[in-house]
């Protein structure tokens, strides 16, 4: 069989190859082989979301190549429900940064090989079914990102690359050695030395007690990429220093390599332990909802607020996730596209406004929607896709989530519901100090709105999120089975029954209540 | 009372420790090194005093190639000794604290 | 086989052939004239050539034994073994050799009519750490180790003008003897306890353990000890690192990167042979200390490199936390060699190659190699700038370099062995790891530019080297199979 | 015709999407017709589809579009029954006639456009709202019908109180928009579903009393946020920074009153949680009594007419609260009529004037605005509940409702007959301000009565509100019937069976009504106006100084809050420990470096201490001494 997801990979690393031995005096030739080399594993992943089988709730289009039979390592690639929308996800989101990333003058070549490195490796995160080879998607991450902060970046970016690298270093150490521990338990299991084969190690039946610990192992490299509270202060330093395209990446798509890890890993892999400690998890998933958007309306520089609000965003996912129910975990699954989609959707426009006016502080506008109507018509839109505006993607995606979430964790899912109140004064409070009001500064006076290169850029965007908002069910429909088959994986790992909604769970709740 | 390999060896042990001591108390970059050809020579007891003991050839054997060793590092450490009083008119180990850190 | 009996020591016969032809050459060919050079390196290219018909010889069958000679005729246990263990040293080593020499050849040609000196050093050296890898026999492990050692000694203090050079030297001198002198001594405590210094073979050392069981373990334990401190000072393990920043940031540019790389290298090798297969009987009496020293070592390297102003006092400090990481795979005993070989073979490219780097920034005959020095790189040489940067991520153990196939290997390793909490702390420390590479890497490409800003150009020779490290690093990052199988099979008996 | 009916919602979202794109190619005023024309499209498709209603040939339908959210099991489903029919019929058709006025109001606005696609995005969410056949399309609406309040209230964006309005408006509905939620979450996880039809069947099997109240509380939490009741009020009255249509549209006439629909539509959960009917029922009453104080002394001609929006959905709310939904829904639809025309005959004031909205800068008008003025007229009357005019009947019903359920409901009616003595006496000051007495404008302004496209709806709306009453009157209970099949599943309240009570209760209710007309009248016909000085007129002026109390209260411990989150817990405790880290680690190494101190005897040592400690370690491990 063709093997697409392979090709996936692969294609942004040629891309990054072409780039590099571009002629030098050829300068002029980067950003456009750069942006084809982005949009040819966009036609990929356009085959692959073609050929996938609705339905079906394994991994499909499976390559496996055993590299090492000792070690138990291989070249496993797969794609489920669950994973297929983040891989599509990073496929329209990079074409997009790097198209916006045409204020790049400085070692233009090096950013480019940087970002489609860098998509190489979020598209391997995805579609790793070997946990080493997984780690090894998760950590080369930070090299270009490292770079794309540290280089490309502003302010005091030399700080906010190294802090984002050891956070992220720091989780992946327990990260690796969980997943070394539970790869030599697996090769235990199956009479090897070890396996890192994803689902050789679905077939382990773990005590209590490993799966506690695997699961904080597992979980700290997550929750430090979510990032959960308190673990996520390298975020508003990173998002706000990195370049507009490592904005939008970071937000888009890096954040949910935690969530993503968190329901592919934990939740599967240690399914008891995922049930103890639940609560746990999605009290830290609430407590970053609340407080990521509480700090976001005092933010005083606008990139910073659209960081923070990612916080809260990302808590909305983890709670659906940790309320360990159908609808729960879809809505997640669910908005961790729609987050990228509008986040990404903001970093860029902020990119846009910076470009013309470099600075991001807020109290630098005023008045801007007199000038770039366009511009502020679009901010406000993604604003209110931010918000989570009904009949656009944030909405359906946090409407499931907290309905989902409500069924085993009502007393989170209300305080929950607070976010999205706060979620609208942060975003109205800065569109209304950016873009209302008289034009106070001068300096803004003469900014020219969007031109058709950045609506270009942004529209594809638009349409994707009112296309989400409206009609999801076909994303919903390649998530479900997934989905479903994690949660019968908990139950049968576990005593634990995943709540059906309606009329019987109330009858359930009073049994579960008395013993 | 009978002198046993482990008189010997205990012998040898005191005199690795008082090559070391000095070592340590010693500044005079010659002088440290003469206590660790002590140290080498307490190796050579050793060996011999097992080698009797055992009534093993092996240990005599290793004292030999012990002690061409500890010829060769007199060789060697001296023309570094020397090379070093050349440059700086000085054999004290203390005064030669440039790396550091 | 035919002529079997000289095979083994075959590569160490070609070396030294080899360095007195560098050293009658030299002299007869006179002033300015190098060739000698040449000869040089055909003998190490020989001898590793020798090393993989080793390696054919043994018919693919892991741990044939080869005796090169019967030794006296009391003496019933052999003194040098061939196995796919030591074979696979020859390889690594002499290549490394040739690499070294490479490196060095910028140095070389400073040094004027003492270049042959130095390259017949070399050679010395080179043949000294093979034999670390072939000693059956511990003293003649010890011998092998001291010739190493001290050719390495006068290669340190080689730029005799140069007062750090002086110091550099004689610390590395007066430190080495000093944990010789302990080396030598476990060597003939764990004589005395066992009644035979050689490994295999009827009455070696694990035939001494197979048949009898130890009670009185007061001088053994004490030997091992010993052995394990010689050992581990030769490697810069903590606490017996001290020297090591020193002597490599005064030691020349030009030749620290095979001091240090081959050290490294034949070291472990060594260790693997003496604790895995000499006293693997004993392994429950020592992987604890292997383990602690582990530990200290990966928390005081790192946390030491993270202080760190000078790049080639930082990858001293960050060769013992690396010590430390490969220490960890031998607590796993045997089933650590394959990690431990993986890993130290590949450390060791990487490191000459940083070295050679280093050596072309701050200059063949200097010491320091301060950051400023390094400061915008990537506008005088960027090709430096990535190779340096490559190597560093490599060190660090980003995915894709063979830095990470090598980390996973021995923790792995480490982890089977029940040393989870030492897996852990390494894993943490390599995050500090991560930090001072990245200040490098930020020194060079992030960093205004310094003053001077004349391009650096490097010569062949160290070209060769650092795109071999370079490649090295990548290949076996990408594509670490190869060497992995070959690993699996190169254990010692 | 019942399959079309998602034309009613997709005709002016079409017309929103062209306007939003092309609302500048295509200019003024087609922008405007185009704009109308779409609403009155949907005017008409109701018609069309609604009529079977009336003959009572139709019955409610559910319409399934297509499958939404799958997981929750929710469809976009629309329902169309009378209810939803009497709520199509008052938005498409009030705002027709609004979006005609507009052509006219706007006229020479430089985003005249985009204001009409803005207004036909409201009409859309507002019909998304009334249509909706679940409580997710429901909610859909419900949020979008804010954010079209908010584009619309911040329309005029460079004046800083327009937007900062606009916000306000938006934030706390989103506070209302919580409760509902919430209730939302209840609902599924107690139906597994969240469509009407299987919820409100189900509800009295499925619901504990408690689930039920918790339900209806939290929906009430939305109600008072969207139809700005207590204590969620505040947002309304900083609206009227929007265009006056908009107030019309969205503050007066539709959106407001949601909350109304909401608890109607929701009647079946109210029915099995009689404490959340008492406090519904409460809460309008106090909402009407409140607001009509404060309406008493304003001197904006718009706030005045938003307080008493406020007071007027007290009512309302008192209505379907004590489950007189009937009366409630009648109440909704003339003041429709009557407050929509109020605000546009305060916009054609205002449009006149030349932007004034002073009062006290007015008076006299009724000569320069004669359609204008007669028009409004008919509106206080109707308003003020004079017979025969629409507001009395409905206002009479929704008191005889309460009177006849007594208890805690008598004490409420006495309240909503002493605030329909209150409205008369403002809304008498209001019209004796604005039209009577003698002129108080500025020089430089010219009134001048408003073109027809401003009069023509003006005109529409006052025969509306003259005649609207007859829907429902105690002989003929043509509205009562005509909702009928929209609340089979509840028992509603009703006026006393006795006619004789009725016309009573009718009588001592109008009198009081004159009574205040004749109050206001006195006091404000004269040619001086009349000191409004003395405590009452202060507190009431300044609304009780409830924003400040809410600034006080949440919004500045808030922000302080989030700043001491922002600067002290993220920067100081939570970057100081990751700081730390890295501080102690480079401290510990820095430390261990002096121990590095180049004297190679100290070296030695180490090297020596090293060997011993790990020989002791060793030996004592292996248990040699």
């Amino acid at each position: 069989m063709f093997p697409a997801l392979s090709v996936l990979i692969v294609l942004p690393v040629l891309g990054a190859i072409a780039v590099a031995v571009l002629p030098k005096r050829r300068p002029e030739l980067v950003f456009p082989v750069a942006l084809a080399a982005s949009i040819l594993p966009l036609g990929m992943v356009l085959w692959v979301l073609w050929n996938f089988q609705v339905g079906e709730a394994g991994f499909q289009m499976l390559e496996t190549a055993v590299w090492s039979e000792t070690l138990g390592i291989g070249w496993k690639l797969g794609i489920d429900g669950i994973s297929l929308f983040l891989v599509v996800l990073t496929a329209v989101l990079f074409p997009l940064a790097i198209a916006a990333s045409r204020s790049i003058e400085d070692r233009t070549k090096a950013y480019m090989v940087s970002m489609l490195v860098l998509e190489a490796g979020l598209l391997g995160v995805f579609l790793s079914l070997d946990l080493l080879v997984f780690f090894a998607f998760f950590e080369i991450v930070l090299v270009p990102m490292y770079l794309l902060i540290g280089i490309w970046g502003s302010g005091n970016r030399a700080y906010a690359a190294i802090k984002f690298v050891l956070y992220t270093a720091f989780g992946s150490a327990f990260l690796l050695a969980g997943i070394i521990a539970l790869g030599l338990i697996t090769g235990d299991r199956i009479g090897a030395t070890a396996s890192f084969d994803f689902r050789d190690m679905l077939g382990v039946g773990l005590p209590a007690s490993t799966q506690l610990w695997l699961f904080a192992a597992f979980g700290i490299a997550f929750a430090i990429k979510v990032p959960l509270f308190p673990l996520h202060t390298w975020l508003p330093d990173a998002h706000t220093e990195a370049p507009t395209a490592g904005s939008v990446v970071l937000a888009g798509v890096l954040l949910k390599m935690g969530t993503y890890g968190f329901l592919r890993f934990n939740l599967t892999l240690f399914p008891q332990a995922s049930v103890d400690l639940a609560e746990v998890m999605a009290v830290l998933g609430v407590i970053g909802i609340i407080y990521g958007a509480a700090v976001a309306i005092v933010q005083p520089d606008v990139k910073r607020l659209v960081a923070y609000s990612s916080i809260s965003h990302l808590g909305f996912i983890l709670l659906g996730t940790f309320a360990l129910t159908r609808q729960g975990i879809e809505g997640g699954v669910f908005q961790m596209v729609s987050h990228g989609l509008t986040t990404g959707a903001l970093f860029l426009l902020i990119g846009m406004l910076y470009d013309r006016r470099h600075t991001r502080r807020i109290d630098a506008y005023g008045g801007i929607a007199s000038v770039m109507p366009i511009y502020a018509g679009v901010f406000l839109f993604m604003a209110f896709a931010s918000a989570g505006l009904p009949s656009l993607s944030g909405f359906v995606g946090e409407f499931t989530i907290l309905l989902g979430s409500y069924l085993t964790l009502p007393g989170l899912a209300v305080v929950a519901g607070f976010g999205v109140i706060l979620a609208a004064i942060y975003l109205l409070w800065a569109y209304e100090r950016i873009f209302t009001g008289p034009v106070v500064h001068p300096e803004n006076e003469g900014l020219a709105d969007l031109g058709f290169r950045e609506i270009a850029i942004v529209a594809p965007l638009v349409v994707l999120i009112v296309a989400l908002g409206v009609y999801p069910k076909p994303m919903f429909d390649r998530i479900g089975p997934s989905v479903d088959a994690v949660i019968e994986r908990i139950e049968s790992g576990t005593g634990y029954v995943a709540p059906i909604p309606g009329p019987t769970l109330v009858v359930r709740a009073g049994e579960t209540g008395e013993d | 009372m009978t002198l046993t390999a482990g008189w010997f060896m205990g012998l040898a042990a005191v005199l690795f420790a008082l090559g070391g001591a000095g070592v340590l108390l010693r500044r005079n970059a010659l002088v440290m090194f003469m206590s660790i050809e002590l140290m080498l020579n307490a190796v050579n007891l050793t060996f011999v005093a097992a080698s009797k003991a055992l009534g093993q050839i092996e240990g005599q054997v290793a004292t030999l190639f012990v002690i061409v060793v500890a010829a060769a590092e007199v060789t060697v450490g001296l023309a570094i000794i020397v090379a070093i009083f050349h440059n700086r008119a000085s054999a004290d180990v203390d005064e030669f604290a440039e790396l550091k850190g | 086989m035919q002529n079997a009996a000289l095979l083994p020591i075959a590569p160490e016969l070609v070396l030294l052939i080899g360095m007195l032809g560098v050293v009658t050459s030299a002299v007869l060919l006179g002033r300015d004239r190098r060739e000698w050079g040449s000869i040089a390196g055909v003998a190490l290219a020989v001898a590793a050539v020798l090393a993989v018909m080793q390696w054919l010889s043994l018919g693919g069958e892991p741990g044939t034994l080869h005796y090169s000679a019967r030794g006296l005729s009391i003496v019933r246990s052999p003194m040098v073994v061939m196995d796919a263990y030591s074979a696979f040293a020859g390889v690594a080593i002499f290549s490394l050799g040739l690499l070294g020499l490479l490196a060095a050849w910028d140095l070389v040609e400073t040094l004027g009519d003492r270049g042959a000196e130095f390259v017949a050093l070399l050679l010395l050296a080179v043949a000294g750490l093979h034999g670390m890898a072939m000693s059956s026999n511990l003293v003649l492990l010890f011998l092998s180790l001291e010739t190493a050692s001290i050719s390495f000694y006068v290669m340190a203090g080689f730029t005799r003008d140069r007062l750090d050079a002086d110091e550099a030297a004689l610390k590395y001198f007066l430190l080495g003897s000093l944990a010789s002198a302990v080396f030598v001594y476990g060597i003939a405590l764990s004589f005395a306890a066992i009644g035979s210094t050689t490994i295999y073979g009827a009455g070696g050392i694990r035939d001494f353990f197979s048949n009898t069981i130890v009670t009185e373990r007061g001088v053994l334990l004490v030997g091992i000890v010993m052995i394990i401190v010689g050992l581990g000072f030769k490697v810069s393990a903590a606490p017996f690192h001290q020297w090591a920043p020193d002597v490599y940031q005064g030691a020349p540019g030009g030749a620290v990167g095979l001091m240090a790389a081959g050290v490294k290298l034949a070291g472990f090798i060594a260790i693997g042979r003496v604790l895995a297969a000499g006293f693997a009987a004993q392994i429950d009496q020592w992987a604890s200390i292997i383990a602690i020293v582990a530990g200290i070592s990966v928390i005081l390297g790192t946390s030491l490199a993270a202080v760190q102003k000078d790049v080639k006092r930082l990858l001293a400090y960050s060769g013992v936390a690396h010590a430390g990481y490969i220490l960890t795979a031998v607590t796993a005993g045997i089933f650590g060699i394959s990690a431990l070989l993986f890993y130290v073979t590949t450390y060791a490219a990487m490191l000459l190659g940083a070295f050679a780097i280093a050596g072309v920034v701050t200059g063949p005959r200097e010491g320091p190699s301060p950051f400023a020095a390094w400061a915008g790189l990537r506008t005088r040489s960027p090709e430096l700038a990535m190779a340096m940067a490559v190597l560093l991520l490599g060190l660090g153990g980003i995915p894709f370099t063979a830095g990470f196939v090598g980390k996973i290997q021995v923790f792995t390793a480490a982890a089977s062995a029940g040393y989870l909490w030492l897996v852990v702390l390494a894993l943490l420390t390599t995050v500090i790891g991560l930090y001072f590479y990245l200040k490098v890497i930020k020194v060079m490409f992030i960093d205004p530019v310094a003053d001077d800003t004349d391009p650096i150009e490097a010569s062949i020779t160290t070209r060769t080297v650092f795109a071999v490290a370079v490649g090295v690093t990548i290949l076996f990052g990408l594509v670490p199979w190869p060497l992995l199988d070959i690993v699996r099979d190169a254990l010692p008996l | 015709m019942t399959d079309l009916i998602w034309l009613l919602i997709a005709l002016p979202a079409l017309g929103a999407a062209v306007l939003v794109f092309f609302g500048r190619r295509i200019g003024e005023p087609a922008a405007g017709w185009l704009a109308t024309a779409t609403v009155a499209g949907s005017f008409a498709v109701a018609v069309a589809a609604g009529a079977g209603f009336v003959t009572g040939d139709l019955h409610p339908t559910t319409i399934d579009l297509f499958s939404w959210i799958p997981t929750l099991g929710v469809d976009a489903t629309l329902l169309w029954d009378p209810l939803a029919v009497t709520m199509t019929f008052v938005v498409t058709g009030v705002g027709a006639l609004i979006h005609l006025y507009a052509i006219g109001y706007m006229h020479g606005d430089p985003r005249f456009g985009r204001f009409f696609a803005y207004l036909n995005l409201f009409i859309a969410s507002m019909l998304t709202l009334v249509l909706a056949g679940n409580f997710a399309v429901m909610f859909v609406g419900w949020e979008l019908v804010g954010l079209s309040s908010y584009l619309l209230i911040s329309f005029w964006f460079e004046k800083p109180s327009a937007a900062a309005a606009g916000k306000k408006a938006f934030i706390v509905n989103r506070i209302g928009d919580w409760g509902f939620l919430v209730a939302l979450m209840i609902v599924f996880a107690a139906f597994g579903t969240l469509d009407f039809g299987t919820v409100f069947e189900s509800a009295p099997e499925v619901l504990s009393v408690g689930t039920a109240t918790a339900i209806t509380l939290l929906l009430l939490v939305g109600a008072t946020g969207k139809s700005a009741q207590l204590p969620l009020y505040v947002w309304l009255p900083d609206a009227m920074e929007g265009p006056t249509p908009v107030s019309a549209l969205i503050h007066a006439a539709t959106m407001v009153t949601a909350g109304v629909y909401m608890i109607a539509r929701t009647g079946a959960l109210f029915e099995l949680a009689p404490v959340s009917q008492a406090v519904v029922a409460t809460v309008g009453v106090l909402t009407a009594l409140f607001a009509a104080t404060i309406a008493i002394s304003q001197r904006d001609i718009k706030r005045v007419l938003a307080y008493s929006t406020i007071s007027q959905i007290g009512y309302m709310i008192f209505g379907v609260g004590m489950a007189a939904y009937t009366a409630g829904m009648f109440h909704l639809v003339t003041h429709a009529f009557f407050k929509a025309l109020l605000f546009l005959g305060a916009g054609s004031v205002i449009h006149a004037l030349g932007g004034e909205q002073d009062m006290r800068k007015m008076g006299g008008l009724r000569k320069v605005m004669p359609v204008t003025f007669w028009t409004m007229v008919i509106a206080w009357l109707a308003i003020s509940g004079v017979f025969p005019l629409a507001g009395f009947w409905s206002k009479d019903e929704i008191l005889g409702a309460a009177f006849a359920k007594g208890g805690l409901y008598t004490g409420l009616w006495a309240i909503g007959l002493f605030t329909a003595f209150l409205t008369a006496f403002y809304m008498t000051r209001w019209l004796a301000m604005t039209f009577l007495g003698q002129p108080r404008w500025s020089d430089d302004a010219h009134p001048h009565e408003s073109p027809w496209v401003m009069t023509g709806p003006l005109v529409v709306l006052a025969l509306a509100s003259t005649f609207a009453g007859a829907l429902n009157t105690p002989w003929r209970l043509a509205f009562e019937h005509f909702l009928e099949p929209s609340f089979e599943l509840v028992t509603q309240s009703l006026p006393p069976e006795n006619i004789g009570v009725v016309v009573a209760l009718a009588g001592l209710s109008l009198i009081l009504v004159l009574f205040g007309i004749a109050v206001a009248w006195r006091r404000y016909t004269t040619a001086e106006l009349p000191a409004e000085a003395g405590r009452f007129w202060y507190v009431t002026l300044h609304g009780y100084w409830i924003d400040e109390v809410y600034g006080r209260v949440f919004v500045l411990p808030g922000k302080a809050l989030s700043a001491w989150f922002a600067r002290v817990l993220d920067g100081t405790v939570i970057d100081g420990f990751v700081n730390g880290l890295g501080r102690t680690v480079r401290g510990f190494g820095a430390a261990m470096s002096t121990l590095q101190s180049g004297w190679v005897r100290s070296y030695a040592a180490v090297f020596g201490v090293g060997v011993l400690v790990l020989l002791v370690w060793t030996l004592v491990r292996g248990g040699v001494i």
